[in-house]
């Protein structure tokens, strides 16, 4: 039997579930509940799952975006985004402190640079407004999440920037 | 007049593409025009010509007339539709195509000069007896005398620019001491964004309804009425969700309303598709607010409620035919909703969002339609407006309207840009919605951004969790086709799957 | 009696989804059943809950009333919606949900039984004045009484089988000798096909139209019609286009067609929907056919043109509440057109086709309804009726229905099975189908299934093939994921396309 | 510049066509016209392309099915099934005697073969069925495109069969 865990986030929320294969059949333990055989289909195109759970059946809509286990699901209408990785990466991850606030604010839309807020070598607190946004007119404000000392800023007022693309660097105080 | 054999579409997303349709269902030929960054927009892939109009800013392309009279000349096109937004109520566009001897689809010049001056169109309804919310009508510089008028309509009042537009240049006051610096900063904000420092006084209506009545004229004095629209759910000083009829009028007022919107056009012998907007008061009290001389985002709810074509009546007052609907034939069916579909974020105050269509599953069925601008694949630019799509919904009535409404927005999966589907499901679940009571600003009292979103029972997080997790062993285990298993060929799916949903017998 | 809160819906493909949305229209819970090919058919992922049934065969699963009648059990469903075609005019089967405490959403076993006996259904309408084709109403088995019956309606006649149907137990005689030898051949089929040799005499009406009425009952002798649909535009006695209104019904032929058809349902105290057949002679003279006791495939044309959910009728019909239209309120708004999307070869004589459904794109936009049972990556089984889809289009007349079908067809693309979407749009272009005379022989005397397809102007052609070249030539050069191409990113495609599309200006 | 000849097949005619390349911009030749610069785009995730010729666009879908380059194509309303594939490849097919028609009778559609009309040794002449499949019900009956002798039937009554799959092999005479 081939068996493996999974780590799931969502929001705030960690959840694990582990899948097992024997042959044709697979089994499926979420959080602390049993390992119990499944029933699902792969459907569309490989872009949905169907699955049997409390009797019900759920069509859940999936695609990958991007790398590291990002995925977008829609249950019912209700559109999700989670990452999800096994259990070995996501205790290589959290090692590396990636279970902690990042100290580097990124765009996540694609934009304009309009403003930045804050200098080098200045300190900031969580919270604190660092650089702004346009995108479709409207302007966003981006606010650390870490409280620190800005290391860099690789960007200029005027620049576009994509989605991930870093915007403003923070050295996190130890302990902030 | 002769037939137009072809038309020039100035315009981009669902708009031009419902346009371009509407007139493939007349047999015209259709040119699309674009801009760098729409180079495989859907409107695009559906024209039968295309012309490349300029960088993806639209003061560099959509909006610059020139170039767009430049397309419609190139390709022998006979006339242009404007659809919303950009040139649409230009007046100086419509005259240049008029002066270069095509035919601008909608009104002249004249009819939106005076309609985009809130002074002007003001004087012309009073005039023509149909009722302004109580203030002046003439532009105020003197505080004193705009504390006079205050005093008379009574406070709040609502200090205007003339010139403004799209909840822009307007300051609310509640008391005569805030009079006078609340004139010079209205003033000076009017002046400074549009060129205009008129400022007008009147009665500030708190809490309304936003009621607005389709109407259709021929250019001579005929003008016909296709019911009313309500419009009240908005964010941002913007539509989200409309609905044809209204559920907040009784017969009576319906009628009142419908025939003062013919009146609005009638007084300026209105030519095309324009739509009169209304205020209703919660006193009953309805007041006009300003005419859109244009094809309105939301006309397909009344399309489906009428059962018109309001595309292929434009084009037809255009060709000289007059309108093709005479009053006592247009009835109400049913009810219709629709639902903009925006890219954008309403637990972060609805900021926009962006990126590529990964994935769009559209919903199908009885009383379903979809206006459309998007494909799976496309790369939503950053440039324009951030509406996608629109889903209008009818049902034999209000209550079915909004069951099916639920199921329709429920079979629709859009992955990629974060979008408002959820939203939509949120405010069919609203009492104040459900029974119609809702008012503009619905969205800003009723709108949890934190905690709007129903949580998920145990059962539908577990199949949710199962599935992802099974999503990625899948994903993971796919030889050699590691990122683009989302896409893949659905063999690589089935490994051990294909016996595993057994029955419950 | 109470509300349901849970219907199982026996059927599978495009009408056990259009079911399954008609039922969430109303708030009531979903229950599939599914044959081991149809695991993932659509049916079933858009069912609350799904139950397995049995082997591909019907007859080993969808025609088991044991297997489904135990599926509504075990789920807890209070109903059951047949559909059409397998169980739905299965009397055994009513009266075995019915004998169960289990509600059938659909007539009795009787009202079913007496319209699926010929002989006894013609008595029944002769009896209530309904106009039948002349002949008689008792089963022949001399050739002598055959002989004096043509004699007395005129030849050619028909020798029908009591207990066929769909085209089968049934022969043309032309002239009295051939009568003896015809009538013995005819029985014998009947009694080896049907189990039953009963055959009667009528005059064989030629060139004939199909016009069918939609009725409701509320099983207490209230009916309402809902207007009629015609059919005429069938091959191997099996529709493929349908219309309603029928363009060749005078106001006065449809109010006494349609009367008759009440007539026919009052007769029977009929109760749920059903869909009264009448042929319509050259001569203008119109004649009871049978009666469909069940949804009619083509259904969604009268719900388009009246404004009604026939499927929420037939629940309510079912629960109690009567029939929720009153024949007054209803009226015909516009014109609709239904095309089957049938897994065929018009080329090769409407053989069947198959496989898996490579790619789709369904249209979209005003006018536009889709009723489907498939999705990109379904493999379409072999089992069963090989109907996709429909695409069902309204339009304010029957021209603009037309014009607006062309643009929805074009924009429907579908690749893996062959499929009868080109003979759609080759209908759509014949005078017979543009002015309304067509008849039931149209497709036998007007398709030449080797020239039907228009040719490709040379620009048309060109573009195909330059193209397909560079489609391969993408596809070849895309590295390491050569037949996944056509699914992969589109980032794969655009190495150098990017900058080609340049513009005219 | 890189340029590429293609030969095409539809029904019984043969085009040509050729593709050439030079950085950005591609360049297309179709049949005894000139290599003329041309616009076009991939859209729908790749699956149409959207090409500009003689002054409309014209939005081709297009969906690589099966092997050997054969191409399910749909433009303005109408489906058409292609063959393309590099004219090297091609030369290799035709001189393998691919030019001609096939001895080997393939099932076109699933289905279960019902009937096999011919025995092996048995001479055929172009047009004689040869073979019977039902699917849907439906009986299709297989004829021979060339006239030889039945070499050998790899199926029998109640098999099913998928397309492509080999029915009945017949050895053509020569000049047949």
């Amino acid at each position: 039997m081939l068996k493996k865990k999974y780590i799931l986030n969502h929001d705030d929320e960690q959840h694990g579930a582990v899948i097992a294969r024997d042959g044709s059949e697979t089994q499926v333990q979420v959080g602390d509940g049993d390992l119990t055989p499944v029933n699902f289909r792969s459907v569309l195109n490989g872009k949905a799952i169907s699955i049997r759970f409390g009797g019900q059946l759920h069509l859940v809509h999936l695609t990958g975006v991007g790398g590291d286990g990002k995925v977008q699901a829609t249950i019912n209408g209700r559109p999700i985004v989670l990452s999800v990785m096994d259990e070995l990466k996501a205790q290589a991850l959290e090692s590396l402190g990636g279970g902690a606030a990042s100290g580097t604010i990124a765009a996540d839309i694609p934009g304009l640079v309009v403003e930045i807020k804050v200098k080098p070598g200045q300190r900031v607190k969580v919270g604190d407004p660092v650089v702004v946004v346009e995108a479709m007119k409207m302007q966003n404000e981006l606010v650390t999440a870490v409280t620190g000392t800005v290391a860099s800023i690789p960007v200029q007022p005027g620049d576009p920037v994509n989605p991930g693309d870093a915007l403003v660097i923070i050295e996190p105080e130890v302990g902030g | 007049m002769k037939k137009f054999t072809k038309v020039l579409v100035a315009n981009r997303g669902e708009i031009a593409v419902r346009i371009i349709q509407g007139l493939q269902d007349m047999g015209i030929a259709t040119v699309a025009v674009y801009s760098e960054v729409d180079r495989t927009a859907l409107h695009v892939l559906m024209a039968d010509e295309a012309v490349f109009i300029g960088p993806a800013p639209a003061n560099e392309s959509y909006l610059v007339g020139d170039k767009v009279l430049a397309a419609a000349r190139q390709t022998g096109a006979q006339a242009i539709h404007p659809g919303y937004g950009f040139l649409s109520e230009n007046g100086a566009f419509s005259r240049q195509v008029e002066d270069a001897g095509l035919v601008f689809i909608g009104p002249t010049a004249e009819m939106m000069e005076v309609m985009g001056d809130k002074l002007a169109s003001r004087r012309k309804m009073r005039a023509s007896g149909v009722p302004v919310v109580p203030g002046t009508d003439e532009a105020v510089t003197d505080p004193k005398v705009a504390v006079a008028i205050a005093a008379e309509v009574g406070y709040p009042v609502l200090l205007k620019a003339s010139a403004g537009g799209g909840g822009k240049g307007m300051r609310v006051v509640r008391k005569a001491s805030e009079m006078a610096s609340a004139l010079r900063q209205t003033m000076g904000e009017a002046g400074a964004s549009f060129g205009n420092d008129a400022v007008f006084v009147e009665k500030y209506i708190e809490d309304p309804k936003h009621i607005e009545v389709q109407v259709l004229g021929d250019g001579t004095g005929n003008v016909v009425h296709v019911f009313e629209r309500e419009c009240s759910v908005q964010r941002r000083h913007q539509k989200v969700i409309e609905e044809c009829p209204s559920p907040s009028l009784s017969p009576q007022l319906r009628q009142e309303i419908c025939e003062a919107a013919v009146q609005t056009a009638e007084a300026i012998n209105y030519r095309g598709a324009g739509t009169v907007e209304f205020i209703l008061a919660p006193n009953g009290e309805f007041y006009f607010l300003e005419m859109n001389t244009r094809l309105q985002v939301e006309h397909p709810v009344t399309e489906m409620v009428s059962g018109t074509d309001l595309v292929r009546a434009m084009v037809m007052i255009a060709q000289g035919d007059g309108i093709c609907y005479r009053q006592e034939d247009l009835t109400v069916r049913g009810w219709a909703l629709e639902f903009r579909l925006y890219a954008e974020d309403p637990s972060r105050n609805f900021a926009p969002s962006i990126g590529r269509i990964e994935a769009l599953t559209p919903p199908q069925g009885p009383g379903v339609r979809l206006d459309t601008g998007i494909y799976e694949g496309f790369d939503v630019p950053i440039h324009y407006d951030p509406m996608l799509a629109k889903l209008i919904v009818w049902g034999e009535d209000r209550e079915q309207a909004i069951a099916r409404s639920k199921r329709a927005l429920r079979e629709f999966t859009l992955h990629g840009p974060v979008h408002n589907l959820p939203f939509h499901l949120w405010a069919l679940e609203q009492p104040a919605f459900v029974d119609g009571s809702y008012t503009t600003s619905f969205v800003e009292t009723d709108f949890d951004a934190e905690n709007y979103l129903p949580e998920l029972d145990t059962d539908t997080t577990d199949a949710l969790i199962a599935a992802a997790a099974l999503f990625e062993s899948m994903r993971r285990t796919d030889p050699g086709n590691d990122s683009a298993a989302s896409n893949g060929p659905s063999s690589n799916w089935r490994f051990n799957a294909r016996r595993t949903m057994t029955g419950n017998r």
